[in-house]
């Protein structure tokens, strides 16, 4: 699948292919927005800014991975999951038992728990991959409510921690600086890989097989591996935002690691920010949570005698925008908002 | 011409969009950033207006805005700072300082439990808002994420609403970092369980002395998840076949965990079977919508037993008007009533019910204890230092000291607060934390049973009522 | 044991006469239209709150059954706008109806949890029709339950007679087996849908008043776990048939009650066993088991 | 000039109706035949049934002496014979180059376009179907002839040795159908062994030199299209029983 030659050769053309990139208006909006995300911890020592404020940034990060992976699986390869949150609450939980009851240093765990992940992937995707469409959405969720029951009950806390789960686990980092920046590079790395990964022959197949699988069958690809291969894939960059959620918390429990809300949050995020383009995770993951977070700022707002707390309605609100995004603009935001920014600059510059 | 004009609008509109931009980006980066939360009068009730942010003691709650547990939780301290703010602040150094109360979100009743969001709240609170103590915490698993950032930032926080025993556990075992946790409110699962038992062993013994040894059968029916372990574990203990007491042993007949997403059919199934298994007292250990379910179905099927037991929800004022009276004879425990539980505790409740117009949950109690509990280390100490001035003198409100000079203490609207100097948990049993038994009588009235001394000293307590057995049950057990 | 036997019986066939009722709409609507309405559990814990303020209400005060007359009303409204406002535009986009329709799940349940009685569980017994129980072999059968089952035998019938004799819904099945065939014979698909998923939300609407007055209102997150058993049921029966619908309600209701009443710690394990049984029977027969198309 | 498909007694059921019955045929290397019958006749179930999209009933089929019987449908392609469907399938969101790369990133594709490039090789190939100037278009803004010929690009993507055309002419215009007659000729003439179906048999006629009939699932007569379209049974077939032919 991969052919070293062809990437040696890419490397080698790397430099005019980045050069040729940065040029366009997507790469030049792109390296704008790492810019900023880059310089954003040095714009302020004060710690509302960075504990609050940044770790918000941190928030969306790891949710912009998780996003990315469900459309991956979702949106490139056509494999609806609604349930990736069995990838993301395994991860988690394999992290916290390691640090906590093995000792074993952070990040060894945070491997080991996303190759788990992956384990899962291949366990779960090997017998669901045979449903289609509604069915397999549906099959993903039987599952991950599966599992969230099995962690919940009590008689098998013993085992499984029960309702209240694994806590008091360390940091990702000593501040939350460091920990930003740990997860601006992760998320960054994840980003160009499966954009990568998107762009390549191999997403082709992907791709084929989402749109028509019984041609990419008659194409003559083996479109029951590569559905593996995309469910393996996705888990693994699932479980890496799993494993970094589990400590950004601290904690990890069965309805915050394994709920259904998790999944919808993954699907939610990226279809925000538009379906099978992969960065549109990432712009549904921040507008997500710095939507939330911009309502409980807002607070009550007084109009005359009308006093409309936003922090309190913050999640009807949500729910109105989110039906309204998804409505008026079916494949996200994110592709029809470059479209218009590119078309006003170039209006701009006169072209 | 035309392209000139086409420019012109395009550059306004990416002006436009520039200056909203930079707006938004003011308002997410820069207020939130440079100036953090401003605390001024409005934040302190009952404080005079135009005091200063540094004469103001900051207090953070945490909870879930807009539902019971923690609008309690809120309500409590907001109550408790009113009343010292209107009786003049503290002063310490000859500084007049008042209370602020500050509020966030954490989303923590939630059935989706997101945690990050408790985490977030937390973090509002102590890098934000700058608070200098915390109170609240009702969910076990969520508040366990976000004490992290009270422990982190060496913040007194007493949590108001968890019942597990792994939260002081912690204390004991990791003094160092979990020393500034506390609780205030409910006692812990364990004594939960032995104040339980005690109540049920007293209650058998008198019951089959009057209906000549009718109880012969309990059931328990449960939510199967990790609060409700050790009170299932003890119960399986007593009522089993291997129990301490002999009279007591082999009543168990039915024992059903439940999962918490049930529905009244299945409620329906659960309580024939205790039906089925010849149940004669029937302990629910429920602290969502179960209890209002097998009320329902004991109001309709007048089933042959007694319900004795913890229904978290029934120990709201309005579960009468939520049952539509179903909940007639239900007996439950709760931490707080209209009874002497302490000098303090019937003002409180009138208070309360004055301020808010409606009884108080056990977190509004519990909260209003603890700021009252951290308000009087800070004036007997006068300081604000957390550790070791404050702690210290909170770890001194231990039993004997409190039983040798009780008036060298705060009052407690939720029984003598002592707090075990070790765990800083609250101590369980009369005088000090202990719940109350209370059955739901007739016209909506929530009477206080007697606990025939096992759990109370009857005679000290006002309002003490009279258990009223259904008189179905009285016909099948006269007969 | 005869007592046990009972019990599981009859609260299989409780449960199954709720489920057949919610599913069935649920079903139906996936059948003709091939929308997957995750609002479909909400529109259920809708119907039981408006009731349920209605009768908070003091103009309703010995009006209480114009309650239920407008509850039926306004569901059915909703489920109309939900067709007309949300799901019609984006037809063509399976998961962007998902999504819209689990965006108005996600309102109506923040809606409903900010009103004054939100937060808290209810009772709606005002509304019982049938007070006391009746002991058949030492077991009571209580009357607004045998009522609900009956009710709910009865609208089953009266839905497959609508079905299969009436004009609308001989064109609601044309629409469901050939959605091109049925548009060139001069049916307006759109417009069976509109009335499909209206019939569905009334369907729901019509489950919480004969059984919420019973059981209980368990706060505004309840009709997820509704809408998940539905899934059950349907994955179950096979989506789009009705006989599947009913018949797997009553499978899924019996099993339920039978994990109930005879295994040891079931009750912990009773609702994993609807989900345990979406897995088992997707896996081995995805169309379910009395589909006979597998949709796509 | 080998034996390259060999159909032994297939029989394919679907509940109670039989579609493919008890049909035997043989193809031999290089040759260029057609499959026609009435519409239902069972034709494309024969070739649902070769390319392994269907399992048969009972028979045998095999493939350069390999028993392919039952085989998935991407192993069958990966041994050599592709397939177009009646209905076109396309990936409607990927470019006609995409459309093309994924059949040439198949295992016989593969061994191809290593020497040249997936990407060069792929082109070639939209080239030689005549679309190389709409690579970079998706299909869904595509004509139907054109959608066609993708179809046929996307099967020699894969490097066949024998192509199954299920109906490549069903509603294309006349030129549009003299295109695809073109490319198929070219193709029979690179090599490939092609097999094709029709229902209408005059387009089939002046194409293939042999022709094999079938009609409600089974064989009715083989050999060069007039003699079968003189043959009584396949008349019958298509114009109704009892229909004298003057």
């Amino acid at each position: 699948m991969l052919n070293l030659k062809i990437v040696k050769e890419k490397m080698n053309e790397f430099p005019s292919y980045l050069k040729s990139w940065v040029k366009t208006f997507t790469g030049s909006l792109t390296i704008f927005c790492l810019l900023i995300l880059f310089v954003m911890p040095f714009l302020s020592a004060n710690q509302s800014f960075t504990h609050v404020f940044l770790r918000q940034f941190s928030l969306a990060m790891i949710f912009a991975i998780f996003a990315a992976s469900w459309d991956l699986l979702t949106g490139i390869s056509g494999q609806i999951s609604f349930g990736h949150a069995i990838f993301f609450g395994i991860s988690g939980y394999i992290c916290a038992y390691l640090i906590k009851y093995q000792s074993f240093p952070i990040w060894i765990s945070i491997i080991i728990s996303t190759v788990v992940a992956v384990f899962f992937g291949l366990a779960i995707g090997f017998p669901l991959l045979r449903l289609k469409g509604p069915y397999l959405a549906l099959g993903t969720l039987a599952m991950s409510l599966i599992l969230l029951k099995l962690f919940l009950m009590g008689s098998l806390a013993d085992w499984l921690f029960g309702s209240e789960g694994i806590s008091a686990l360390p940091g990702l980092a000593a501040t939350p600086v460091i920990e930003y920046f740990i997860l601006f590079i992760f998320m960054i790395l994840t980003f160009v890989i499966l954009i990568q990964i998107s762009k390549s022959k191999f997403g082709t197949i992907l791709k084929s097989i989402r749109d028509d699988e019984v041609g990419s069958d008659a194409s003559g690809i083996n479109t029951t591996k590569y559905k593996i291969y995309a469910f393996m894939l996705s888990s693994f960059f699932a479980g890496l935002a799993g494993g970094f959620y589990a400590l950004y918390i601290g904690a990890v429990n069965p309805t915050g690691n394994f709920g259904t809300v998790l999944s919808f949050f993954a699907i939610l995020m990226a279809s925000l920010g538009g379906l099978a383009t992969i960065s549109g995770a990432a712009l549904g993951a921040f507008f997500f949570i710095f939507l939330e977070y911009a309502l409980i700022e807002i607070g009550v707002v007084e109009i005359g005698n009308l006093a409309i707390d936003f922090g309190l309605y913050k999640f009807a609100i949500f729910a109105v925008i989110l039906i309204v995004i998804i409505r008026f603009a079916e494949h996200g935001i994110l592709k029809p908002l470059l479209e218009r920014l590119k078309d006003l600059w170039d209006l701009l510059l006169g072209r | 011409m035309e392209k000139l004009a086409k420019r012109i609008i395009a550059i306004v509109i990416i002006a436009g969009l520039g200056v909203g931009g930079g707006l938004g980006a003011w308002f997410l980066f820069l207020a939130p950033g440079a100036g953090e939360y401003s605390w001024s009068s409005k934040d302190c009730p009952g404080a005079p207006s135009g005091i200063s942010s540094d004469q103001i003691i900051k207090f953070g709650i945490t909870g879930d805005v807009g539902e019971i547990t923690g609008d309690g939780a809120w309500e409590g301290c907001y109550l408790a700072a009113k009343e010292i703010n209107e009786a003049g602040g503290i002063k310490i150094n000859d500084t007049t300082y008042y209370i602020g109360v500050t509020r966030e979100d954490s989303d923590e009743a939630n059935p989706n439990l997101v945690t990050s969001r408790g985490i977030a709240a937390a973090e509002r609170l102590v890098y934000n808002k700058k608070v200098q103590f915390g109170i609240g915490g009702f969910r076990s698993e969520a508040l366990l994420a976000y004490q992290e950032v009270f422990m982190d930032n060496e913040i007194i926080f007493i949590n108001t609403g968890a019942a597990t025993d792994v939260f002081c556990e912690n204390v004991r075992s990791w003094y160092t970092r979990y020393k500034y946790f506390w609780r205030s409110m409910p006692i812990n699962s364990s004594s939960l369980g032995e104040q339980i038992f005690n109540y049920l062993f007293r209650l058998i013994y008198v019951l089959n002395a009057t209906y000549s040894g009718e109880i012969a059968n309990v059931g328990i029916i449960y939510e199967d998840l990790t609060w409700t372990e050790d009170l299932v574990t003890g119960i399986e203990y007593y009522f089993g076949p291997y129990g301490p007491l002999p009279a007591y042993r082999n009543m168990l007949t039915a024992n059903i965990p439940y999962d918490v997403t049930l529905t009244a059919a299945d409620m329906l199934t659960h309580v024939n079977t205790l039906m089925a298994a010849d149940c004669d007292i029937v302990i629910p250990i429920i602290s969502a919508q179960g209890g209002l379910m097998l009320m329902q179905h004991y109001a309709t099927l007048q089933p042959n037993f007694l319900v004795v037991g913890i229904d978290v929800q029934s120990q709201l004022d309005t579960f009468w008007t939520q049952t539509n009276g179903d909940c007639i004879y239900e007996i439950q425990m709760q931490s707080i009533h209209v009874t002497n539980k302490t000098p303090t505790t019937i003002p409180f409740w009138n208070a309360f019910r004055a301020e808010w117009g409606h009884d108080p949950l056990y977190t509004a109690s519990g909260s209003y204890d603890a700021l009252n509990f951290i308000v009087w280390a800070i004036n007997e100490t006068q300081s604000l230092q957390a550790y070791p001035t404050l702690t210290q003198k909170m770890e001194t409100a231990t039993k004997a000291n409190i039983l040798a000079n009780p008036e060298l203490f705060p009052s407690s609207v939720g029984g003598l607060g002592a707090y075990w100097p070790t765990t800083h948990d609250l101590v369980a049993g009369y005088p000090f934390g202990f719940t109350l038994f209370c059955q739901w009588q007739a016209n909506a009235t929530k009477v206080i049973m007697p606990s025939y001394n096992s759990v109370y000293i009857d005679s000290q307590l006002s309002n003490i009522g009279t258990l009223i057995l259904p008189p179905w049950l009285i016909t099948d057990w006269t007969t | 044991m005869i007592v046990d036997i009972m019990n599981m019986l009859f609260n299989g066939t409780l449960t199954g006469a709720v489920y057949a009722l919610i599913a069935m709409g649920y079903s139906l609507v996936y059948g003709v239209g091939g929308i997957m309405n995750l609002s479909h559990g909400a529109y259920f814990m809708l119907t039981g709150y408006l009731l349920l303020w209605m009768l908070q209400t003091p103009f309703f005060i010995g009006l209480e059954w114009l309650t239920v007359v407008f509850a039926l009303i306004i569901i059915t409204v909703i489920g109309g706008l939900t067709f007309l406002l949300l799901v019609k535009p984006l037809q063509d986009s399976h998961v962007a109806v998902v999504i819209v329709t689990f965006g108005l799940a996600f309102l109506l349940e923040q809606v409903v949890l900010i009103s004054p009685s939100g937060t808290e569980v209810w009772s709606i017994g005002q509304l019982r029709l049938f007070q006391g129980y009746t002991m058949v072999f030492g077991y009571p059968i209580v009357h607004q339950y045998v009522f609900l089952i009956v009710m709910s035998i009865v609208i089953v019938l009266l839905f497959a007679l609508f079905i299969n004799k009436s004009k609308l819904g001989k064109s609601i099945r044309a629409v469901s087996q050939d959605r091109e065939a049925a548009g060139l014979m001069g049916i307006n698909a759109s417009r069976i849908l509109l009335y499909t998923v209206m019939i569905s939300a009334l369907l729901a609407g019509l489950a919480a008043f004969l059984y919420l007055p019973g059981a209980s209102l368990d706060g505004p997150s309840m009709g997820w776990g509704y809408l998940l058993n539905s899934f059950a049921v349907v994955i179950l029966g096979g989506m789009g048939s009705l006989i599947g619908s009913v018949a797997g309600a009553f499978i899924v209701g019996y099993t339920i009650s039978f994990t109930n009443v005879f295994v040891p710690y079931g009750p912990s394990w009773a609702h994993l066993v609807p989900i345990i049984i979406i897995i088992v029977i997707l896996l081995i027969r995805p169309q379910g088991l009395f589909g006979k198309k597998e949709l796509r | 000039m080998g034996v390259i498909l060999e159909v032994k007694n297939l029989t394919k059921k679907f509940g109670g109706l039989t579609a493919v019955n008890d049909f035997s045929f043989e193809i031999k290397r290089g040759e260029f035949i057609g499959l026609i019958g009435p519409n239902g006749a069972g034709k494309t179930t024969v070739f649902n049934l070769i390319s392994g999209f269907e399992k048969p009933s009972s028979g045998r089929i095999r493939f350069n002496g390999i028993d392919i019987t039952g085989m998935k449908p991407y192993k069958i392609v990966n041994l050599g014979i592709a397939r177009t469907f009646q209905l076109v399938r396309s990936f409607k969101y990927l470019s006609l180059l995409d459309n093309i790369t994924v059949s040439c990133l198949s295992k016989r594709g593969k061994e191809v376009s290593k020497k040249t490039g997936t990407d060069n090789y792929a082109s070639s190939i939209l080239a030689s179907v005549g679309l190389i100037d709409k690579a970079r278009i998706p299909p869904i803004i595509l004509p139907h002839g054109d959608l066609r010929k993708l179809q046929i690009g996307k099967a020699v993507g894969t490097n066949p040795e024998l192509l199954l055309l299920d109906e490549p002419f069903s509603g294309l215009s006349f030129e549009e159908q003299l295109g695809i007659t073109d490319l198929i000729k070219k193709l029979h003439a690179d090599g490939v062994t092609i097999f094709i179906t029709g229902h209408v048999l005059r387009e089939l006629m002046t194409l293939v030199p042999r022709v094999i009939a079938m009609h409600q699932g089974k064989f009715i007569a083989d050999g060069p299209p007039v003699q079968v379209a003189n043959n009584k049974i396949v008349l019958e077939a298509y114009l109704g029983r009892g229909v004298k032919i003057a």
